[in-house]
């Protein structure tokens, strides 16, 4: 299994979710992990046994571009990233407008300001 | 309207529930046998009767109180007029009324799930409406009245003038039990999208009036089949088991369809089979 | 008309729905003109318990992710921190795993089974559904001590082995539940009625099974050769998997799917007890794990994915779970719309629901 | 000294004209509710006395020089014509002109060249049929009129863009009822055309009364599809006076009393094509769901109590001569053909007027059925359901309006919970739509006195297939109308206004009729319908039988003091327990009546009730339903040429 | 035993449970368990409900639902906390959106332990509930 | 209609039903019911506290008191697993329901006696 992840610009992923849509990949997950400074997204793409990732890094409160008009199932991918992580997506093919996932918290997996309550140490964010 | 009579009708008011619920009791039974379960004790629908009945009385509009008493009252008294070998097409009428008061308490909630069970309850008091006509029409077309006494006096038995109606009326009787493939406005299970649809509002004594009205509604059914059989009393009986057994395994063997196909294969049936058999009477002339 | 519309809140309390979502259901004379899901009532965050449970104890968590592929996610998990820490697995913890996997799909797949039925009004399927799916359970419990949370797989392998004498004794049960499967599956795919109803109902195209990232059966109903076990993880590779797939991308052809996949999992576990290799069942496991990985494999319902990111020290620094039915929503939405509402439950029904993973 | 009879019949026709005329001078509202008010009064008192005179016995009384009278109608005959001829050219429609110029020429023919020799001949004949019709004008019309008055007001604050021409309004309202009036008390076919006539014209400048585009398609529609009535009607006169006779087949007493009825079948024909276009049967159905464009009250008129009726009145006058012939046979297939497809038509209107409409020419449809059976039984099904559908239709178009006017629409869809918002109309609404459909109301008897008529009837299993078949319909669209009212209300009731005097008064009465109408109905039958019966024909002697017993009455009875019962119960019963909300799955409401949706959005929970316009859509019904009426139609003409007979 | 305690009608709820202890619930319906035996109907609808079974430890959006169809359930009624979850909260105690056991939305009357439950649990729990039930019913009766 | 076949078969065999509450239930060998908690061997290591998942054991090494919520433990096994020297046990009865009243943590006084084992067996 493909752990290789390429890193592309945030502004990118229209685009290459564009080739990868036209050259018959299917999205098979997108992943928000918090890094060293923001957060990654990672993209991730399948043809048959073809697993190719794409990761874009982006500060927190950032609006990234959605990849709904490639792939019409993104929705739930970046929905749940607004709700958990407080990212904003433009475009969406659908919008819940944050209550895809509707938290005691909000956005438990951000970093700093509001941890959730029991979420206590994110630990790269004390580097 | 002699002694007898009445004595019939009281007799009728008195023992179908009782009747009616033991059938129930042995239609629950008997399922769970076909589910290869257990299932409950053969009294259990009075237990449940009871239950509700001193349950919280709580409502959404408290005008399904008199809805649901109207409901009840009026079955029992469609069941007695029948009893008395009243006019065919009065009880229906009755019926029709009976069950009319049923859809308002539904509609009364105003809330979706009951909504829409009224409506499709509606839709089976349609679909039921025209067998119904043509039933008492071929009674009428053999004794040339439409009363059940005529009919019951009887030499020659219902059903060989009136087979094509008697199939149409095995067919509904799915429909009236509230039996898959045809429960389509009170998923007796509840199981499906409807949350029990007419009777989703309701509750304590108001459903357990419903239920109660339930029972009647079966014996009255269940007992006009002795029209078709009328004169034989053990072959009557042994219909009315058979055809009640039949409606048991139909219900186990089926899913449920959804209310269009309801309308369309319940009312071609009756097309085919019921207003064939009029028209076939009406050409020999009926019998009087 | 926008005047003629009923609008339904259709959930989260719903007798059809086990488990609670909620769909706005906007209808007229019952037929569905929009129906737009809202989730969120299962959302408990355990992603977020990571960090204060050794990695170790977090399978226990990872198979309460949800309690019916319980045994997939455990063994997901596993896979992932083995593969973050490179450990080989005894080959026989491997075949165990494949086994519990496909015991699970059976369950799940009956399962299931029962409770379309029930959707469909159709009581007596449901029941002899349900009844053959307690025989399945009775083999799980005997080999691994829990019913449907089974607790059995481990960082490293699996805690418990079974004894060989038990599994050659399970042929023969194996049968007789093939047996009463193929009266089950019998009517599922040939009652009149019962096709009447489905096929047709909540149709799917490839491409949009494809693109709107249709996984599992719903994805093999519309034809799509999709099914992570052909990538041969586990012993999946050593039994020479094809996945099963339909063409009809309709309710029938993905209720079809999942009743030929009974008997697929039945052929599977009889390989893997016949080939059951002799050892142990359980590598000690030393360290932490560090870096990130994608463990994928194939739950009931599709494709599930475990993204683990360790940094060195017994606690996981993140862990995301993909589950099939996150990305079988889309394809939902689009099949919903224009059905009718009696048929809504059964639509809901065909990608085989699961919220509980769904939303962790 | 004439006698009362004669001066009643008189009041009733020369009143209301000279009404009109008064109201079309006199501007000022009082004037005018005073002068309708006392006019009303006293065309109710005559009403009711003629009826009352005519119960006891026939009456039937014969004018001298009724020449000029003839004259004199036939003036007004011309008028209309060239009324409708010059509205016609103003509008630019085509076919209205043709055919008032055809009827024009048909009018003169007849007159100039014709050979209708003033045989001598009863002038008026009052029978129970024309008592029962004379009653329905007489009071329902007027209480209508009644209604107007408030309803007028009203109308105008509503409509903001119609020119207000209130005296023109009720002149013609009461025109009308002049003209009804002598359509059912005249004897002589000629002057019956004429009153025929002013109908028609009456109805197409009421139905164009706020003269917007829609208004005007619609009023042209109605005065085309009435002009081929009033051709045919002609025609049929034609043919009458073809036949080579010493009597005089214009007098319609004597006309019935023709033993050979074979030779009548042409003109038999004709008339049945002129009552079907009056009663609005299939195909001409959709003038009169087009009239619903006018002021309620003119719907209220044109559907319960005038145009259409006189359509039936026709009919059911000349079924003992339908009875015997295929024309007969076939008018009834055509009527009950029209009941089945307007019953399934209304269940796609969420419209109340529309709903109406539909159920108007349904109840017409069953009426024509059981004029073109024309045996005992079907006659008395026929007058049973023209005085229920009178009473409850009236009542409910009366309600429909004043409610449009409360609630700002004239929805089914918006009505929900009415019986908490307007109690009081509600509550008659209730009793409307119960009357109209329910037992032991009196539409339900009437059904049943047709079922049984037609079970006798030739052809007999079709009307039944169709009966079992259109009531189930019926059924379907009253009681989804009904399960609105009795709604919890999820919104905040609207604000109360209060209702007009006039409007309060019609509807109460109008209420109070449907019951009476209900309760007395065994007094009806024995009292209005068997003699009528015994009286027209030898042949049709139906004893003292009936059609109903004892025990069935005793049921009625019982039934009715069942409902009772429970009324009395709904009022005094206990409600306390505690209120639940409706089940939402799950979901609770705000006050507002909304629950919290998908995508964070309020949504109203909101229920609207099943119209299957798939299978039941104008679009998808009316197409074929004309194609088969009119071949129907074609079918009796040639049947009617063809003079076929039925052997008994 | 009254009619109470003999025809116990179940509504369950699935608030933010992992499925485990609901398709226990469901097991116990089918026919090996076959709850019927006891006059007990899964009835689904709250207006026709005796005994509301609880799952799962009650996520934030369910305290609204919880209690929305708490209220509905007519008088008298029990509420039954079917496993770990339901009990405490369970494994999910700690996370974020779970508020930790059904008694911290609404009373519970009967807590049945078991991660998931066992179907016999639960039937011994409802047999426990019907105890409770028929107290209440009985409480009902006398303040009348 | 395919169903026929089935119900009809399942009307003439007895039901699958068991017979629980009747008759008791039978447990498979190495079902996990419910935890047991031997006083007597416990060293109050505390690791079972650490690595429970649900955190349903407290140790108070001091007070010598363990303790366990029945309605927090999900019988996974791990505390037994943990547990070197085979202080816990999992039995195969399912635990009981509880009312609220009932409903409690279990409090046991640890019993062990620590260190003069050892010295024993040398001494011997
Ligand atoms: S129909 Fe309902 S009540 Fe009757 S046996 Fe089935 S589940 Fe029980
Ligand atoms: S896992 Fe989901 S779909 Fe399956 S039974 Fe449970 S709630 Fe229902
Ligand atoms: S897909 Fe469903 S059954 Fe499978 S793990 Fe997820 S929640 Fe459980
Ligand atoms: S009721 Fe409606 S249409 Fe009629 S006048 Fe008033 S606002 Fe206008
Ligand atoms: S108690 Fe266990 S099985 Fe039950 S819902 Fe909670 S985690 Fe799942
Ligand atoms: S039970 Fe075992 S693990 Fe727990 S404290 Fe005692 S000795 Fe240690
Ligand atoms: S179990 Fe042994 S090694 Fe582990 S902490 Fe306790 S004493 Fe130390
Ligand atoms: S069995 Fe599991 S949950 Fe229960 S106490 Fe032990 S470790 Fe904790």
């Amino acid at each position: 299994m493909n752990m290789k992840i390429d890193s592309v610009e945030a502004a990118d992923v229209q685009k290459i979710a564009g080739t990868m849509r036209s050259g018959g990949y299917r999205l098979v997950v997108m992943t928000c992990t918090p890094a060293d400074e923001g957060y990654y997204i990672t993209y991730s793409f399948e043809k048959e046994t073809d697993l190719r990732h794409y990761r874009i890094a982006v500060a927190e409160g950032t609006t990234i571009p959605s990849i709904g008009s490639s792939y019409g199932g993104a929705f739930v991918y970046e929905n749940e990233i607004h709700d958990l992580y407080g990212f904003t997506f433009e475009g969406m093919s659908l919008d819940f407008g944050g209550t895809f996932i509707k938290t005691s918290v909000p956005y438990p997996f951000k970093k700093k300001e509001q941890p959730a309550p029991t979420v206590t140490v994110v630990k790269e964010a004390k580097e | 309207m002699d002694i007898m009579f009445i004595v019939g009708a009281v007799l009728f008011l008195i023992l179908a529930p009782i009747l009616g619920g033991l059938l129930t009791g042995c239609d629950r039974v008997l399922t769970a046998r076909f589910q290869s379960r257990v299932g409950p004790p053969l009294l259990q629908p009075f237990y449940d009767v009871a239950k509700l009945w001193h349950k919280e009385k709580a409502f959404s509009n408290p005008v399904e109180i008199i809805f649901t008493t109207a409901y009840l009252v009026l079955i029992a008294f469609s069941g007695a007029m029948l009893a008395t070998g009243g006019n065919l097409l009065f009880v229906f009428f009755s019926l029709a009324l009976a069950h009319t008061f049923l859809i308002l308490a539904a509609y009364s909630a105003n809330a979706p799930y009951a909504h829409i069970g009224a409506e499709r309850e509606l839709l089976s008091v349609m679909i039921l409406e025209p067998i119904l006509i043509l039933f008492a029409a071929g009674c009428f077309l053999v004794t040339g009245s439409f009363d059940t006494y005529h009919m019951l006096i009887q030499d020659v038995p219902g059903i060989i003038y009136l087979p094509g109606v008697f199939i149409v009326f095995i067919a509904v009787l799915t429909l009236k039990l509230r039996k898959s493939p045809f429960d389509i406005s009170t998923s007796h299970h509840a199981h499906q999208e409807l949350v029990k649809g007419v009777t989703s509002s309701l509750s304590g004594r108001s459903l357990a009036k419903v239920e109660i009205a339930h029972w009647y509604e079966m014996m009255i059914f269940l007992s006009m089949i002795l029209l078709f059989f009328a004169g034989y009393p053990v072959l009557s009986a042994v219909a009315i088991i058979l055809v009640f057994l039949l409606e048991i395994v139909i219900d186990n063997i089926f899913p449920r369809v959804t209310w269009k196909m309801t309308v369309k294969s319940l009312w071609i049936v009756t097309l085919v089979f019921g207003v064939g058999n009029i028209v076939v009477l009406g050409i020999l002339g009926g019998i009087v | 008309m926008t005047g003629r519309q009923t609008i339904i809140p259709f959930g989260p309390q719903h007798p059809v729905l086990p488990e609670p979502i909620h769909l706005d259901l906007v209808v007229e004379d019952e037929r569905v003109v929009s129906a737009i899901p809202s989730i969120g009532y299962v959302h408990r965050g355990l992603e977020s318990l990571v960090d204060r449970r050794e990695y170790q104890d977090f399978v226990f968590l990872a198979e309460r992710i949800c309690g019916i592929c319980s045994f997939t996610h455990s063994s997901t998990f596993c896979q992932g921190i083995e593969g973050l820490m490179g450990i080989q697995i005894p080959q026989r913890a491997a075949y165990l795993r494949t086994m519990w996997g496909e015991y699970s799909r059976l369950h799940s797949h009956l399962l299931w089974l029962g409770l379309f039925a029930d959707s469909l009004g159709f009581e007596s399927l449901f029941y002899q559904a349900w009844k053959i799916r307690e025989s399945i359970l009775d083999e799980m419990e005997a080999t691994t001590g829990g019913r449907v949370i089974q607790g059995v797989c481990k960082v490293g392998g699996v805690r418990r082995d079974v004894a060989n004498s038990f599994l050659s004794g399970m042929d023969d049960r194996l049968d007789e539940i093939e047996d009463n499967m193929k009266d089950l599956t019998n009517v599922f795919l040939n009652d009149y009625t019962l096709k009447k109803r489905l096929v047709g109902k909540g149709v799917l195209s490839k491409d949009d099974a494809y693109y709107l990232g249709a996984a599992g059966p719903t994805a093999r109903g519309s034809g799509l050769d999709m099914d992570i076990r052909s990538t041969g993880y586990l012993a999946y590779g050593d039994v020479g998997f094809k996945p099963v797939v339909e063409k009809g991308g309709d309710g029938y052809a993905r209720c079809a799917v999942r009743c030929r996949e009974l008997f697929q999992s039945v052929e599977i576990i009889r390989r893997v007890i016949t080939d059951m290799p002799e050892g142990d069942v359980f590598t000690p496991v030393k360290g932490n794990p560090d870096g990130e990985y994608f463990s994928r494999s194939e739950q009931p319902r599709g494709e599930v994915i475990h993204y683990l990111k360790g940094n060195g020290t017994k606690n996981l620094a993140q862990f995301r779970v993909r589950t099939p039915t996150l990305t079988n929503i889309p394809p939902l939405v689009s099949i919903l719309a224009g059905c009718e509402l009696a048929d809504v439950p059964q639509i809901v029904l065909t990608i085989d629901p699961c919220i509980g993973c769904m939303e962790r | 000294m004439y006698p009362p009879e004669l001066i009643a019949i008189l009041i009733l026709l020369l009143v209301p004209v000279s009404a009109a005329v008064l109201l079309a001078v006199f501007k000022p509202d009082l004037v005018r509710n005073v002068l309708a008010g006392i006019t009303s009064v006293i065309i109710i008192g005559a009403s009711v006395f003629l009826a009352w005179k005519a119960l006891i016995a026939p009456v039937s009384l014969t004018l001298e020089h009724t020449e000029w009278i003839g004259m004199l109608l036939f003036i007004a005959e011309i008028g209309v014509a060239l009324v409708i001829l010059g509205l016609s050219i103003k509008y630019r429609k085509i076919l209205p002109l043709l055919l008032s110029v055809i009827q024009l020429i048909l009018i003169l023919i007849l007159e100039f060249f014709g050979i209708a020799g003033p045989h001598a001949m009863t002038t008026f004949t009052v029978t129970g049929l024309s008592a029962v019709m004379v009653l329905i004008i007489g009071i329902i019309g007027t209480l209508i009129c009644v209604y107007a008055l408030g309803y007028m007001k009203d109308y105008h604050d509503h409509q903001i863009g119609v020119p207000v021409r209130k005296r023109y309004f009720f002149a013609l309202m009461f025109l009308f009822l002049s003209a009804m009036f002598g359509l059912v008390l005249f004897n002589n076919l000629m002057w019956i055309l004429c009153a025929w006539e002013v109908t028609t014209l009456c109805s197409f400048l009421l139905i164009g009364y706020s003269r917007t585009p829609e208004a005007m398609k619609n009023a042209f529609r109605a005065v085309w599809m009435n002009l081929i009535g009033g051709i045919c009607f002609t025609l049929a006169i034609f043919f009458l006076l073809r036949i080579n006779t010493p009597v005089n087949l214009l007098s319609v007493t004597d006309l019935l009393a023709f033993p050979n009825v074979s030779a009548l079948t042409i003109p038999l024909a004709f008339i049945a094509v002129a009552g079907l276009t009056k009663a609005a049967q299939m195909p001409f159905s959709t003038w009169l769901t087009g009239a619903m464009v006018a002021p309620t009250p003119v719907s209220a008129l044109l559907h319960s109590s005038t145009m259409v009726k006189a359509g039936v009145y026709l009919l059911v006058l000349f079924a003992p001569l339908f009875s015997q012939t295929w024309v007969g046979i076939f008018l009834a297939l055509i009527g009950a053909f029209t009941f089945l497809a307007t019953s399934a038509l209304a269940i796609s209107q969420s419209n109340a007027k529309k709903v109406l409409a539909y159920s108007t020419i349904a109840n017409l449809g069953l009426i024509t059925a059981c004029a073109g059976i024309g045996t005992a039984e079907a006659i008395m099904a026929a007058i049973l359901l023209i005085i229920f559908h009178a009473v409850a239709k009236a009542l409910l178009f009366l309600c429909v309006g004043a409610v449009e006017h409360k609630i700002g629409s004239r929805d089914i869809e918006d009505m929900d919970g009415l019986l908490v918002r307007l109690p009081l109309l509600a509550t008659m609404m209730v009793i409307g739509i119960s009357g109209m459909y329910l037992a032991p109301f009196g539409m339900l008897i009437s059904k049943w006195a047709a079922l049984e008529a037609f079970l006798t009837a030739p052809l007999g299993y079709v009307f039944i297939a169709i009966l079992a078949f259109g009531s189930a319909f019926t059924i379907f669209f009253w009681t989804k109308w009904l399960g609105k009212l009795f709604m919890r209300m999820n919104r905040p009731p609207a604000e109360k206004i209060a209702l007009h005097i006039s409007e309060k008064l019609s509807v109460i009465v109008m209420g109070v009729l449907v019951i009476g109408c209900c309760l007395g109905f065994p007094a009806i039958i024995t009292g209005v319908i068997i003699p009528y019966l015994n009286g027209i024909h030898p042949y049709f002697y139906l004893g003292n039988k009936g059609f109903f017993y004892f025990d069935t009455l005793v049921m009625l009875g019982l039934m009715a003091f069942i409902l009772l019962f429970l009324v009395i119960g709904a009022f005094l019963g206990s409600r306390e327990g505690r209120t639940i909300a409706p089940y939402l799955g799950g979901r609770a409401v705000d006050s507002e009546g909304r629950f919290l949706g998908s995508l964070g959005v309020y949504k109203e929970a909101k229920t609207s009730n099943y119209y299957l316009e798939e299978y039941f859509g104008e679009k998808v019904l009316l197409k074929p339903s004309w194609v088969i009426s009119g071949v129907l139609i074609i079918v009796m003409l040639v049947l009617g040429f063809m003079g076929v007979m039925i052997w008994i | 035993m009254s009619s109470a305690s003999k025809s116990p009608w179940l509504l369950h709820y699935n608030a933010s449970s992992c499925n485990g202890c609901d398709i226990e619930i469901l097991a116990a319906l089918t026919p090996v368990y076959d709850v019927e035996r006891f006059g007990i109907i899964n009835t689904g609808n709250p207006a026709h409900a005796d005994i509301f079974v609880v799952t799962g430890g009650v996520n934030e959006q369910n305290k609204a639902v919880l209690k929305n169809i708490y209220d509905q359930i007519p008088e008298p009624k029990v509420v039954v906390a079917v496993g770990i979850c339901a009990s405490s909260g369970g494994v999910f105690r700690e996370c974020y959106n779970i508020s930790g056991g059904v008694d911290t939305i609404i009373p519970v009357d009967v807590y049945v332990p078991g991660c998931s439950v066992r179907p016999e649990a639960l039937i011994e729990g409802i047999v426990k509930a019907l105890g409770v039930l028929e107290e209440k019913r009985a409480a009902m009766e006398a303040k009348k | 209609m395919k169903m026929f076949k089935t119900i009809l078969k399942q009307f003439f065999h007895t039901p699958a039903t068991t017979t629980f509450p009747n008759t008791p239930l039978e447990n498979f060998e190495g079902t996990r019911g419910h935890l047991v908690f031997d006083p007597s061997k416990c060293t109050s290591c505390m690791m079972c506290m650490k690595r429970c998942p649900s955190q349903a054991i407290t140790v108070q090494r001091a007070e010598k008191i363990w303790t366990l919520d029945r309605f927090r433990c999900v019988m996974c096994g791990n505390c037994v697993d943990v547990c070197k020297f085979d202080a816990l046990l999992m039995e195969r009865e399912y635990a009981k329901s509880a009312t609220p009243t009932e409903r409690g943590v279990e409090t046991y006084e640890i019993t062990y006696v620590k260190p003069e084992r050892p010295k024993k067996e040398t001494a011997e």
